[in-house]
Order: C-alpha cells, then sequence, then structure tokens
C-alpha cells in the first residue's frame, strides 16, 4: 500500500514527460492524458487517505523509501517520501483542485494551439508539488521547491510571445531563486549542524543544539518561504505572475504553490518553536503582507491582480499563523485549505468572465454580468462570501480562528497581531465586494476593443463551469466540515502539535468583532462602488491609490536600486575585464611586440653592418679571454 | 735591396744569426722599412678609390710579406708568395677587375649610417687589443730554424706534408678541383637554344630601341657608342684610341668620363630608398637625369 | 730587434684588413682585403714557427694559401657572375638579406 | 603482461587522427565516419575501462610502466583512480557527439569564403585533442603529463585559429583576424603557464630524484622525502599556475571568451568540457597529492579566487553581447565551484567537484551546441539578432532551454548534485565562502534566464522567421546528452560510487578529514 506514494508522484511525471516529447502526433489527446493522469492520481491518494483513515491516529504517516540519490561521505542524500497527515491534506487539496483545473484548462485553453504543451506543464507541476509535500527530507523538497519554480515559470510565460508574459515568467523564477538561496543555507545549516537533513532527525534534534543556530535556519527557511509565496519583501512577482493563463493563475498562483512556503514552515515547526525569534519574525511578515495583499487588492482594476493582491494577503493570514506556533499551525493549514478551494473558484470565474468578455481583464470594463453569466455569478459570489468570512462559509470558520490565534499569542505583539488581522478583514471584505460589485452589478460599461468587436458576455461551456461549481460548493463547506468539533485540529494534531489558545478577549468577541468589521468593509465598499456608477477611466485617487496601483511602489524600488544598479555594475564590470584583467596581458604582449620591432632595425639587410657585428663580437671575446686571463 | 737582403738570409752563414736570441741589425733595418711598406700599402689597399689601385698596393704589400718570409726562413713560402699570391691571385684579381671594369661601387661615400664608424672603432678595438694578447703573451725567448731547415726548407716541408699532413694535403688538392669546377659552373652560361643570327639580333636591337652598332670591343667599356665618344679604360678614365684620327685632331672628343658619378649617385639613392630616406636622394637623382636629358 | 714584432706587424695588416672589409663596398676590394688578413694570419704562423723551431706554422701558412687560392677563384666567379646579373659589383645591391 | 588497455584506450583515437588524416581529399566525407567510428570505438574501449575499474581496489589500477628516459628517471606510467575513470569516460563519450556536431563545420565553403578548410584535418584534430586528454588523465608520471598537458595545445591553436565560426557576422577577413587573434592568445595564455609549470616539475625532480607520481606521493607520505616549506611552496605554485590557466582561474581567464567566442560551437566545446577539465583534475591529483601542506598553505587565496571567479563570471555573463561569449563566462563562473570544492578539503567538496567537471561538461556541451545550431542558422552570435525562436523552432527552443536549466543548476538536473556538494562541502568548513558562492545560483538563473528570454521569446524577429527546427543529426547529438542530464540527476550513485573512494585517498593524501557535524557546537 505504501507504494503507491511513488505512484502519486509518477503519475503526473509520466504525463509531463509523454506529452512534453509526445510531439504533435499527440495534440488531439493530450489534454485527455494530461487530465486523466491528474486525475489518477487523486484516485491513489484518496485510496492512500481511506488506507490512513483506517489507521489509528498515532501510526498514520507512513514513509516509502525508493533509493539512495547522492551518497558521498557523511553527505546521505535519499529518495525517500513520507506521507503523514500533513502531506495527506495537501496531496488530497494539489490533485483535487488540480485535476478540476485540468478538467477546466480543457475548455478554457481550446482555442490555443499549444494546448498539449499546456497540459504537460501542468502534469509537470502537480508532480513537483507532490515531490514537495511527499519528500521526507529538506533535499527532496528542494527538489520538488525548484521543480514548481520551473513549472510556474514554464507556465507564466505560456505565452511566449508576449514580452510581457516572457519578462513576468522570468520576474517569478529570479524572485523565487532568491527565496530558493534561504533553503540551500538552511539545509547546509541543518548538514553542518546535524549532520543530515531527513525531517525525522533533524526535528528530533532541536532540543539538543543552540537557539542561535535554530534562528537562523528558521529566517532562512522564512526567507525561502517569502519567495515562494509571496510575502513581503519578496512578493512583487505575483502581481506579474497573473500574465500566465488564468487555471494556471488558480492552481498555481492561488491554491497550492503559493502556499508551498506555508507547508515549509508548518513541516519545520519544532525548529520554530524553538527559536521564538524566528517565529516573531515569521509573524510580522506575515501581518505586513496581508495589510500589504489587502491594500494593493482595493486598489488594482485589473481583476486578476486584484485577486492576486487578495491572495498575497490571504497567504500572509496564513504565515500569521504558522508564525504564531502550536497554536497556530493547525488553522494556518485550515485556512490554505479552504482558501484553496475558494481563491480557486474566484480564479475560475474570473477566467470564466474573460472568456466571455475576449480577454477583457480590466473590471471598469465589466459590470452587470450577473445577467449574462449566471453560474458563473452564482460561484464567483459564493467564492467571495467565503472568502470575506461570511459567518457558515469555509473562509468564517478558518480566518476566525487565525485572528483569534493571534490575539491569543498574548502579550502586546498579541493585541497588535490581532487588531492586524482584524483590519485585514475589514480590508478583504472591501475589496472583494469592491471586484463583486464592480463585475456583476451596476451597467455594463464594456465598449468595443480596438478592432471593433463587442464583447457578446455568454456563460462559458460546461467543462469550465463544472469545476467552478465543484469548489464553491468545497468553499461553502469544506470549512464548516473542518471546524465543527475541531475535526481538522484532531486531524493535524499528531504532526504538528497543537495546544489551544486562549484570545484575552474571548472567542465569542473575537467572533463578533471579525464580523462587525466584515460587514462595515462591505458597507463602505458598497458606498462606494455600489451606489455612485463606476467611471470607466480610473480616477487619478489617492496618493495611497496610486502608490497602491503600483503595487506600493515595491518595483520602482526594484528597479532603481536592483535592476538600474545590477546593470551599471554588470556594464561596468565588462568595462574592467576588457581593459583591465585583459588590458594587461594585451599590453604585456603589446609592449614585447614593440621591443621586437626596435631591434628588427638593427637587421637593415647589409651583409656589411652584419660583419660589423661579428667583428665586435670577435673584439669582445678577445677581450673576455684576455680578463680572464688577466684575473 | 730587400732581395739581396733575403737571399742573404737564406745563406747558411747566416743560419746562426735565425737561432740567436734577437735578430741581426739587418734584419731590424729591414723589418721597421719594409713594414712601414707593407702597412702603406694595406692602408692604401683599403682607402684608395679605384679598384685597380688598390690591387697594384696588396699585390705590394704580399711581396713585402715574401720578404718577410724568406727572412724569417720559410724559403719555400716566400717563393710561393710571389709566384702563386703576387703572381697568379693579384693577376686574377686585376682580371676580375678589367672585366668588372669601373663600376659606382668604387666610392668611398658610406650609405649605411654609422657604419665607417662603427667599423673604424671595431677595427681600432680589435687591433689594440690583439696587441695587447700579444705583448702579454711571454714570447721572449725562442728558438731559430737551425735545425729544422737543416735538411733544407723545402724537403721539412715535404717531409711534413707527405707524412704527418698528406690527408690535409689530399684533401686541399680535392678542395682546389672543386673549387676550379665550381669557378667554371659559376661562370660558364650555357647555350640552350639556337644561337640567334646577327639579322636576328640587329632586328631585336631595332624593336628594343636601344644600343643599334654593335657593343665596343673587349676590353674596352663603353657607356655611349657615338662616335665621338671615348670608351673607358678599366680605371674609367676615356681612352682616346678607341675615337676616330678625325675627330682626336680637331679635338671634338666627348668626356664621359662622369658617368661613374651619375652611376654612383643612382646607387646611393638606390641605397637611401632601401633605409627609408630616399626623398631628397631620389630628388637629386631627378634633377639628374633632367639635366642628363638636356644634354 | 724581437721577432715579436712580426706579430705585432701581422695584428696590424689584420686590423686593416678587417676594417677595410668593411669599409669597402666593391666587392673585388673586398676581396682584397680578405687576402690582406689571410696574409697577415700567414705573417703570423711563419714567426711562430720560426719561434718554435719546428715547420709545422709553414706547413699551416702553406694550406691557408691553397685555401685562400681556392676561395679567390669561387669568390671571383661569384663576384663576376653577380656582376652579370646586376651590373654592379657592389656588395649593397646584393642586400637581399632582408626581406 | 596483461593486455594493455589505457595505452589503448588513448592510443586509438591517435591513431585514428592519423588515419583520418590521411584520407585522400576527396572522400570527405569518408574521413567524417571513420573519426566517427573511431571515437565510438574509444568510447567502448572507455566503457571497458569502467567496468574493469574496481573502486574498492586499488588506488590506482590497470596500471602500466616501462621505462623511457633512464637518466632522469622518467617512465611512461599509466594508472586510473575513480576521478581519472570518470573523467576519461566523459572525454570518450563527448568526443562522438563533438564529431557530430560538427559534420558540416570543416566543409569547403561554397558562398561566404573561398578558402578551403580540410575536412580531414578538422577531425583528425579532434582525435588528436582526445588522444591527448586521455593519457593526460591516465598519467601518473609528472613528466609524461607534462608533455601531454602541453601537446594538446597543438591541435586546439589550429582547431581555434583554423576553424572559426563558417556562419559569423561580419566580413571573413575580420572573423580571420579575430579568430588568429583568439588563437594566438590561447596558445600564448597556456604557453606560459605551462613554461613556469616546466620549471617546477624539473625542480620536483631536483629535489624528488625521480617523476614518478606514486614513488613521489609515498616518500611524501611516510616522510622519507620532506622539502623545505619554501621549495614546497614555489613548487606548488609554479604546478597550480598552469592548471589555473588552463582552467581558468579569474584573473587568469581572460583567454577563454575569445576562443569559446571565436571557434565553432564543438571547439568550444572541446576547450571547455574537455580541455579545460584536464587543469581541474590535475590541481586535484598533483598539486594536492605532491604538496598537502602548501595546498594547505595556498588554500585561503584560492578560495577567495575561486569565490571571485564564480561571482565575477556570473555577473560578466550577465553583461554579454555574444551567446559564446556568455556560455564562456558561465564556465568560468563554474569551474570556480570546481576549484573552490578541490579546495575545500571536504569529501562533499572534492566529490562534488569530480561530478561538477563531468556535468558540467555534459551540460555545458548540450547548452553550448544547441547554441551552435542557433548560430549556424541566423549567422549571428549576437543576441539581439534573436527573439521569438521558440515560435518558429520549439524543438530548438526546448533543448536550449533544458541546457540552460542545467546551466542555472536546477535540481533534477546533473548539476545540481554537483553544484550542492560543492557548496555544502566548502560550507562545512568556510561558511562565510559558501553564503557567498550561494549567491552564484541566483546569478546563474539570471543569465541564463535572460539568455532564453532575449532570444526565445517574445514577438518572432523576421530574420528568424524562417529557421528550420533541428535536423536528424543534431537531435541525436543533443537528445543523450538531455537523456544523461537527467539520469545523473536523478541517479548519481553509480557516479558517486566510482569517485569517493578516490575522494577519500586525495583526503588522507592532504591529512584532512571533514568537519563533523556536532550539535553541542551550534549552541
Amino acid at each position: 500500500m505504501d507504494n503507491l506514494i511513488a505512484l502519486l508522484v509518477a503519475a503526473p511525471l509520466l504525463g509531463a514527460a509523454v506529452l512534453l516529447c509526445g510531439g504533435r502526433r499527440l495534440d488531439a489527446v493530450g489534454h485527455w492524458i494530461g487530465t486523466v493522469l491528474a486525475a489518477a492520481s487523486f484516485v491513489i491518494g484518496a485510496v492512500l487517505f481511506a488506507d490512513m483513515l483506517g489507521k489509528d491516529a498515532e501510526h498514520r504517516a507512513v514513509g516509502q523509501h525508493l533509493f539512495s540519490w547522492i551518497p558521498v561521505e557523511g553527505f546521505q542524500a535519499d529518495v525517500a517520501f513520507q506521507l503523514d497527515q500533513l502531506s495527506m491534506t495537501f496531496v488530497l487539496l494539489i490533485t483535487g483542485v488540480g485535476s478540476l483545473i485540468h478538467v477546466y484548462s480543457i475548455g478554457y485553453m481550446e482555442h490555443d494551439e499549444r494546448r498539449r504543451r499546456f497540459f504537460g506543464y501542468l502534469n509537470l507541476f502537480l508532480a513537483a508539488m507532490l515531490l514537495l509535500v511527499l519528500a521526507d527530507n529538506y533535499l527532496l523538497l528542494y527538489v520538488g521547491w525548484e521543480g514548481v519554480g520551473l513549472a510556474s515559470y514554464l507556465l507564466i510565460g505560456f505565452w511566449q510571445h508576449k514580452p510581457s508574459a516572457a519578462t513576468a515568467a522570468k520576474k517569478a523564477f529570479l524572485v523565487n531563486r532568491v527565496g530558493d538561496l534561504g533553503l540551500s543555507i538552511a539545509i547546509m545549516l541543518m548538514f553542518t549542524t546535524f549532520g543530515t537533513f531527513a525531517f525525522g532527525p533533524v526535528l528530533e534534534a532541536t532540543g539538543e543544539t543552540g537557539e542561535g543556530t535554530l534562528t537562523a535556519i528558521g529566517l532562512m527557511l522564512l526567507l525561502a518561504a517569502c519567495g515562494k509565496s509571496a510575502q513581503v519583501p519578496l512578493q512583487s512577482w505575483l502581481g506579474d505572475a497573473m500574465e500566465g493563463p488564468t487555471p494556471v493563475s488558480a492552481l498555481i498562483h492561488a491554491a497550492t504553490m503559493v502556499t508551498a512556503g506555508v507547508y515549509l514552515i508548518v513541516r519545520s515547526g519544532e525548529i520554530f518553536n524553538a527559536a521564538p525569534d524566528a517565529q516573531l519574525v515569521t509573524t510580522v511578515v506575515g501581518a505586513v503582507t496581508l495589510l500589504f495583499g489587502a491594500i494593493v487588492g482595493c486598489a488594482k482594476d485589473d481583476i486578476k491582480k486584484a485577486l492576486a493582491g487578495s491572495t498575497m494577503s490571504q497567504i500572509g493570514y496564513m504565515i500569521l499563523a504558522a508564525g504564531l506556533g502550536p497554536i497556530g499551525y493547525v488553522f494556518a493549514i485550515m485556512h490554505l485549505v479552504t482558501h484553496g478551494f475558494f481563491k480557486a473558484g474566484l480564479f475560475l470565474g474570473a477566467g470564466s468572465v474573460m472568456h466571455g468578455m475576449n480577454d477583457e481583464v480590466d473590471m471598469r470594463r465589466y459590470g452587470g454580468l450577473r445577467k449574462y453569466m449566471p453560474v458563473t455569478f452564482v460561484t464567483f459570489g459564493l467564492g467571495y462570501l467565503a472568502i470575506i468570512g461570511f459567518p457558515g462559509l469555509s473562509g468564517f470558520f478558518s480566518k476566525d480562528k487565525i485572528i483569534e490565534a493571534a490575539f491569543a499569542k498574548g502579550g502586546t505583539e498579541g493585541w497588535i497581531l490581532g487588531s492586524v488581522a482584524l483590519l485585514g478583514a475589514a480590508v478583504t471584505a472591501f475589496y472583494m465586494t469592491r471586484v463583486m460589485l464592480m463585475t456583476f452589478f451596476g451597467e455594463k460599461r464594456w465598449q468595443p476593443d480596438e478592432r471593433g468587436n463587442e464583447p457578446h458576455p455568454h456563460e462559458s461551456p460546461k467543462s469550465m463551469t463544472i469545476p467552478m461549481v465543484v469548489l464553491a460548493f468545497g468553499s461553502v463547506f469544506a470549512g464548516g466540515f473542518f471546524g465543527v468539533g475541531d475535526r481538522f485540529v484532531h486531524w493535524l494534531e499528531p504532526v504538528t502539535e497543537h495546544t489551544h489558545g486562549h484570545p484575552p478577549i474571548g472567542a465569542t468577541a473575537v467572533t463578533l468583532s471579525t464580523v462587525t468589521v466584515m460587514v462595515v468593509g462591505v458597507g463602505l465598499a458598497y458606498l462606494l462602488y455600489g451606489r455612485r456608477p463606476v467611471p470607466a477611466v480610473a480616477p487619478r485617487g489617492s496618493l495611497l491609490t496610486r502608490a497602491a496601483r503600483r503595487d506600493l511602489l515595491q518595483d520602482d524600488f526594484n528597479h532603481v536600486v536592483l535592476v538600474r544598479g545590477g546593470e551599471h555594475l554588470t556594464r561596468s564590470l565588462v568595462y574592467v575585464d576588457h581593459t583591465l584583467v585583459d588590458g594587461v596581458v594585451n599590453g604585456t604582449a603589446a609592449s614585447m611586440g614593440g621591443l621586437s620591432g626596435r631591434l628588427r632595425k638593427l637587421q637593415n639587410g647589409y651583409a656589411r653592418s652584419y660583419a660589423v657585428s661579428m667583428f665586435g663580437g670577435a673584439a669582445l671575446l678577445i677581450a673576455a679571454t684576455l680578463l680572464m686571463r688577466a684575473v | 735591396m730587400s732581395a739581396h737582403l733575403a737571399a742573404g738570409a737564406g745563406s747558411p752563414a747566416t743560419d746562426a744569426a735565425l737561432a740567436a736570441y734577437s735578430t741581426s741589425t739587418g734584419e731590424a733595418v729591414q723589418f721597421w722599412v719594409l713594414g712601414t711598406v707593407a702597412v702603406l700599402g694595406a692602408l692604401c689597399t683599403v682607402f684608395l678609390k679605384r679598384a685597380v689601385h688598390s690591387a697594384l698596393c696588396l699585390a705590394g704589400t704580399m711581396i713585402v710579406l715574401a720578404v718577410f718570409y724568406l727572412a724569417n726562413g720559410a724559403y719555400f713560402l716566400g717563393i710561393v708568395q710571389v709566384v702563386v699570391y703576387t703572381g697568379a691571385i693579384m693577376m686574377l684579381f686585376l682580371f676580375v677587375v678589367m672585366l668588372v671594369g669601373v663600376t659606382a661601387a668604387d666610392s668611398l661615400k658610406e650609405t649605411v649610417k654609422g657604419q665607417r664608424w662603427l667599423a673604424l672603432l671595431c677595427g681600432l678595438g680589435f687591433g689594440i687589443l690583439l696587441c695587447a694578447g700579444i705583448g702579454n703573451a711571454s714570447l721572449t725567448e725562442f728558438d731559430g730554424l737551425a735545425q729544422a731547415n737543416a735538411g733544407g726548407n723545402v724537403e721539412g716541408l715535404a717531409a711534413l706534408i707527405f707524412t704527418k699532413y698528406v690527408f690535409a694535403f689530399e684533401i686541399t688538392g680535392a678542395l682546389l678541383i672543386t673549387a676550379a669546377v665550381g669557378a667554371m659552373v659559376l661562370t660558364h652560361r650555357e647555350r640552350t637554344e639556337r644561337a640567334r643570327t646577327q639579322r636576328e639580333l640587329a632586328a631585336e636591337r631595332v624593336r628594343a630601341g636601344k644600343q643599334l652598332p654593335p657593343l665596343p670591343a673587349p676590353g674596352v667599356y663603353a657607356r655611349h657608342n657615338a662616335v665621338d665618344i671615348a670608351g673607358l679604360l678599366p680605371d674609367g678614365t676615356p681612352s682616346e684610341l678607341t675615337v676616330i684620327g678625325t675627330l682626336r685632331e680637331r679635338g671634338q672628343i666627348r668626356d664621359v668620363s662622369d658617368q661613374a658619378i651619375k652611376d654612383l649617385r643612382a646607387l646611393e639613392q638606390r641605397a637611401g630608398e632601401r633605409l627609408g630616406r630616399g626623398d631628397r636622394a631620389a630628388r637629386e637623382d631627378r634633377e639628374g637625369r633632367a639635366e642628363e636629358a638636356a644634354k | 730587434m724581437n721577432p715579436v714584432n712580426y706579430l705585432y706587424l701581422a695584428a696590424l695588416l689584420f686590423t686593416i684588413g678587417a676594417t677595410g672589409v668593411l669599409i669597402r663596398r666593391n666587392a673585388i676590394v673586398v676581396f682584397m682585403c680578405v687576402e690582406l688578413m689571410l696574409n697577415a694570419c700567414n705573417l703570423a704562423f711563419v714567426a711562430f714557427s720560426r719561434m718554435h723551431g719546428n715547420l709545422d706554422g709553414q706547413i699551416i701558412a702553406f694550406f691557408t694559401m691553397v685555401v685562400a687560392a681556392a676561395e679567390v677563384v669561387v669568390g671571383l666567379a661569384i663576384i663576376v657572375s653577380l656582376f652579370r646579373s646586376r651590373h654592379s659589383a657592389s656588395v649593397d645591391d646584393a642586400s637581399l638579406m632582408k626581406l | 603482461m596483461s593486455f594493455p588497455l589505457l595505452t589503448a584506450t588513448a592510443a586509438l583515437p591517435a591513431i585514428g587522427a592519423i588515419a583520418t588524416a590521411a584520407v585522400p581529399a576527396a572522400r570527405r566525407t569518408a574521413a567524417k565516419w571513420l573519426a566517427l567510428l573511431v571515437s565510438l570505438a574509444t568510447l567502448a574501449l572507455a566503457v571497458v575501462v569502467l567496468v574493469r575499474f574496481d573502486p574498492d581496489g586499488d588506488r590506482y589500477q590497470l596500471t602500466e610502466s616501462h621505462s623511457w628516459i633512464k637518466d632522469f628517471g622518467v617512465r611512461y606510467e599509466l594508472g586510473v583512480d575513480g576521478i581519472a575513470v570518470a573523467l576519461i569516460a566523459l572525454t570518450a563519450l563527448l568526443i562522438p557527439f563533438v564529431i557530430l556536431a560538427g559534420w558540416h563545420d570543416a566543409d569547403p565553403l561554397e558562398t561566404r569564403s573561398s578558402r578551403w578548410r580540410p575536412t580531414q584535418g578538422f577531425f583528425a584534430l579532434i582525435l588528436a585533442v582526445e588522444a591527448m586528454v586521455i593519457i593526460s588523465f591516465e598519467a601518473t608520471d609528472v613528466f609524461l603529463f607534462y608533455i601531454f598537458f602541453e601537446a594538446m595545445l597543438i591541435p586546439m591553436y589550429f582547431l581555434i585559429g583554423g576553424f572559426g565560426d563558417r556562419a559569423h557576422a561580419g566580413s571573413d577577413e575580420h572573423a580571420a583576424a579575430q579568430r588568429s587573434y583568439a588563437a594566438v592568445k590561447f596558445l600564448l595564455y597556456n604557453l606560459a603557464g605551462g613554461l613556469i609549470m616546466l620549471a617546477a616539475v624539473i625542480g620536483l625532480y631536483v629535489v624528488a630524484g625521480n617523476f614518478s607520481l606514486q614513488e613521489i606521493a609515498a616518500a611524501r607520505a611516510d616522510g622519507s622525502l620532506d622539502m623545505a616549506t619554501n621549495t614546497e611552496r614555489w613548487l606548488f605554485l609554479g604546478f597550480f599556475f598552469a592548471f589555473a590557466v588552463k582552467a581558468p582561474l579569474w584573473p587568469l581567464h581572460t583567454w577563454l571568451p575569445n576562443a569559446m567566442g571565436e571557434s565553432t560551437a564543438p571547439v568550444a566545446v572541446l576547450i571547455t568540457a574537455v580541455v579545460d577539465k584536464v587543469g581541474t583534475f590535475a590541481m586535484l591529483r598533483f598539486c594536492l597529492q605532491l604538496f598537502p601542506e602548501a595546498s594547505e598553505w595556498a588554500t585561503p587565496a584560492i578560495l577567495v579566487l575561486a569565490l571571485i571567479s564564480i561571482i565575477y563570471g556570473a555577473l560578466l555573463a550577465v553583461g554579454q553581447r555574444d551567446i559564446k561569449r556568455l556560455v564562456a563566462y558561465a564556465s568560468i563562473s563554474h569551474f570556480g565551484f570546481i576549484i573552490m570544492g578541490i579546495f575545500a578539503m571536504t569529501s562533499q567538496g572534492q566529490s562534488g567537484a569530480t561530478l561538477y567537471m563531468v556535468n558540467h561538461g555534459i551540460s555545458t556541451a548540450a547548452l553550448m551546441l544547441v547554441a551552435g545550431f542557433l548560430i549556424s542558422r541566423r549567422g549571428s552570435r549576437l543576441i539581439a539578432d534573436y527573439g521569438g525562436v521558440q515560435k518558429v523552432a520549439p524543438v530548438l527552443a526546448g533543448t536550449f532551454l533544458v541546457g540552460s536549466l542545467a546551466t542555472l543548476s536546477l535540481p533534477g538536473l546533473a548539476p545540481f548534485v554537483s553544484e550542492f556538494l560543492v557548496l555544502v562541502g566548502t560550507f562545512a568548513r568556510y561558511p562565510v565562502i559558501g553564503i557567498i558562492a550561494t549567491f552564484g545560483i541566483v546569478l546563474a538563473a539570471l543569465y541564463t534566464l535572460v539568455l532564453y528570454q532575449r532570444t526565445m521569446t517574445g514577438p518572432v524577429k523576421p530574420e528568424v522567421s524562417a529557421m528550420p527546427d533541428l535536423k536528424v543529426r543534431e537531435l541525436v547529438v543533443v537528445a543523450p546528452l538531455i537523456a544523461l542530464l537527467i539520469v545523473l540527476g536523478v541517479y548519481p550513485k553509480p557516479l558517486t560510487d566510482i569517485v569517493n573512494p578516490a575522494v577519500e585517498q586525495t583526503m588522507s593524501d592532504v591529512q584532512k578529514t571533514d568537519p563533523k557535524p556536532d550539535v553541542e557546537a551550534a549552541k
């Protein structure tokens, strides 16, 4: 039974290999192959899940050792998998949402002649992501980690003829590399400290080593998490990543990959538990990002970018929760799962809208779409209610718990974090309502595009709507299913031990305040965007708005400091290499040449002048002999 | 006088003198006088302008050396020196000089920069060093050739040549043969094609537009073939005999002995160009051509 | 008089000859100077043979003459053919050692 | 005595070279096939060596030893340890691909230039290089090694100077001038290094009395031969300088971009993937074995230089406008990693460095050869002249991408294994250097992806709109290399098993043991 674990990864990997190497002859069936294999992987996951439920909570973790990967004296890296409740949660999320989005893509990518390749990339992503969550050591995790990076690079830049897409893809990969820097340094530190980097030994040995080392490792892991999960200061790539096809945004940049950072932190819980400073930094990063994302989300008119900001902010919640330690881990994962449902649903909805609107993404060109695409409207609406934490829906349970835990951290930081989380909830409600209103309500604002063809909003095909319905279902009930009776807590407890936090103001009070701020946010948004018509061109807006439209100037900073500075550095270095380093060499050569050129003049071709030198030489010889005899 | 002394040196009466620690005053006088002559001859050989004069001076020096050989008891060498060197080799030189005639090469004007001074400097240093070497070599006492020449100088040499040095002797024989053959090979021109008739030659000359009449008689080196121009003797002076009597009487002989100077300028210009400082020389040469054409 | 003077004389003649070789441009004269040098050597040999009281020195001088004869024959032949080809007996004209 | 396997492995390509050169001018294709077959046969022999080699056996196996120059104690001594075996295998493996990739590079030019470049010579020279490289991997006699270390330059010189890019933008004369400049620079640079090494070799003979690596190393080990500290250091520097030029290590690297930029892609692969490896290999075998103390003394300086190479090479790669020069600077950065791994004096570092030599060879070959195909299609080496190739020639673009990913050492591809080992090994002993070096991987991502983006993506440039995709021959060249990259990236164990024992030996030569991880110290 345990041997199925490898199959989880193998199935989509096989799919990727077949689709990418298969060539054009697979174009016709490519998307079916991809979808089937993704589904197969989901089925395997389900089987394993059933098997796992059969065991008692303590013995659910199973492992599979495939082969020894890099055996070098003292450095033993294995290809081995471990499947415990945490991994299982991710496996189900990844394969489940993944399969849905495969199905969705069949319709969405119908008119793209490179659809086969698209599915190949999707499968590749699934394989890498599963490897990431199934690895039983950090090095193998690193492989998956970079693998998903590669997949997202390929998928963001899928429409490579668009320079913007290519640039966005490169940017995403580079920023992620900066994060990977942290992961690899962390692994090195583990190796030099513990002599291994397998989860088990490392996490057991945390007690024996000093806090300094653990803090260093923790911070490095956090850096990695920031890169992958688009947390401040490495968040800048996520917005541009929306250049990719919408299913990609839904799967990779909302539901699964971007949450890998949360997985990493939760997985390394023991390390963080033993390093409070690292935890503090984590919570701060989370808190900052959740506000940052939310603010950005408020200003964007591009529906996908608005959702991207929201993703950033929601992951901020998760990171915050993960930073809280045992009182937060479970809720981080729980929010991760619910968010996976509703955010994927929202993105698919957005994709469906764009599908009907000739790929128009500017919300100011939408309006009143609820009449034209009812299914999309309903599913999107449910997702919306879920994310703003409408009581009874998924988001409510998970987010409320996180806010609670934030307060429960205690002390001033507890208050600060808690109130930031609350504020975030309010802003979330605000910008999501804004999106909702601008897209589906009000009167129609779309005009014919430059090619003069008027968009005819229409409901998307079944292959697209069905996944949306399923996800909407999930985003409605998942939270309740997990939350009621702390099912999820008990499920995960064996892996990430859970201590129940006690907020200073009481759980009910927190819940009430959450609901109130949510209502306030919604109301505010209604006043701004529901009552008066939305202008088709964005008003200049306040300073904050304009900054937020530019991702709070983060990109400008990067451009000025990193890009420009880097360009100047490299250009000057090229100059130095050519003039200085190479100049020394060439200079030597040149001086030699000059010298010989001067000597050459002595050789004028006249036998007589040669004879003179011979004669002089003879004279010198005699002189020498005489001298020798004299002395 | 020198000849008589040499003969005297040869007589058994003076053999003792040869053996003695120091030589006779007679020989001393002979040395100082003839030595001066030899040195002067050598200097003239080097510094006289015309090859013919150099050759003659060299011949003189050689004869003096022959005398010295005799004085040093090398009777055979002395004779050989006179017969072979002065008699044969120097004459060979003169023949060649006659063949080659007066050329622009006969000038002491130096074309290679600094060559002359370098040469003189090296010569001076070399001489001084040689003398110094001889000086501090302890050559004070020496035993004469009395017993070596006892059986007669020639016999002594013969004995050595045909015993000790016979191999080297044979080799030199081979060398001479080779040299003779080599000389022939170098100077001989094989005629491969049919000899051209007078007519063809004339036609060719007309076509080429130069030197219509035949070249001057052998031994005469003429640069011009107008009847009123004298051919040049080997030393470059015009020989009146080559002009017909009438014109000689009228004194209508044109002198072209400055021809050598023209050639010299041409050569110097060539050299100048090769040494990259040709423009001035070239201009001079062009002027020279111009006035030549004007003439 | 000390016969060493013969050596000094020889040295002097040799030097003059060598200088001549370097100074003169006319190949024939250059040859003459070479002959002069050879003769100077001969003189030295002869003087040595007198000093050491054996005839070997004279033998060497004799061989030198022979070799000199051969050398002159070939050398003059060269000069003649050179003159034929270049209409000049200047050693500077034959300065093709430099490309 | 048994069959001289090692001699055969080196002699076969040498004979093949002569035979190829002897093929009459008209039979050009025959010469190509002959060269290809010979290289394949050599590969077979190399495989035999690989099989016959017993990782757990003696240090040097398949040894051969004959007296050569008695008076100087020069012997014809061959023997391979795990490292040498791996590199011989790499060389023998790459040459067939090089030959196949350069199949048309030496054909007579009808179009661009009237100069006819003898095909036979091209392939004969390649085989000659192979022979010399192989034997210098096998030689355990310092003098023997030196001879072939130097002789290698001759065929390389002609390969670089004689067979430049036929499809080079700009006039032929200009290209030819650039080429000969690059070739002469290559020759002089390496010759200078070689001469200094010669002095050191002679010095070693004066000190040790013979040239046999094993004897000297043994004598060093049991202390029967002790050098004065300064003597040892000078000798070490003499050897190291030559190897650092060959490797190349900053600041002795400037010949590489010229050489790789001007020569055809296969020759560039030959330079960076095969010939340069001799330099790093020799550091591992000669510098460390013969002069352990001096190596330890020089380690800090060398590590700093290696670090500079890594960062500097990567930064310059970012700044390049010429595809091949970019790859060249990337290689400089990678050689920095290799040298760092060697002198980190940890078994991870040195195993990593050895793997790195192999993997870098394969990955650079893949990237460079694909780049060569690209360049030969468009006739320009400038990145700016490309754009949108991905749409026109997807397979070419795909292989190019894989090559780029290997160059930035993506996990799952072979280079990652070696690079991570090197980093870990360095970090274990020199944390700061290890961390700074890690930034190299970010820069690597930068230059490779920028290259890919500028050439392959974006709107299709009109010049490339008609560009054909990879032909069968080219696929045959690239596909195996990529497959190998993946296999060695997923399952490098066979390679490590061969390499590790040799590395342990080297570690014991320098009397070093890995720093043991201790949890307490971190407190």
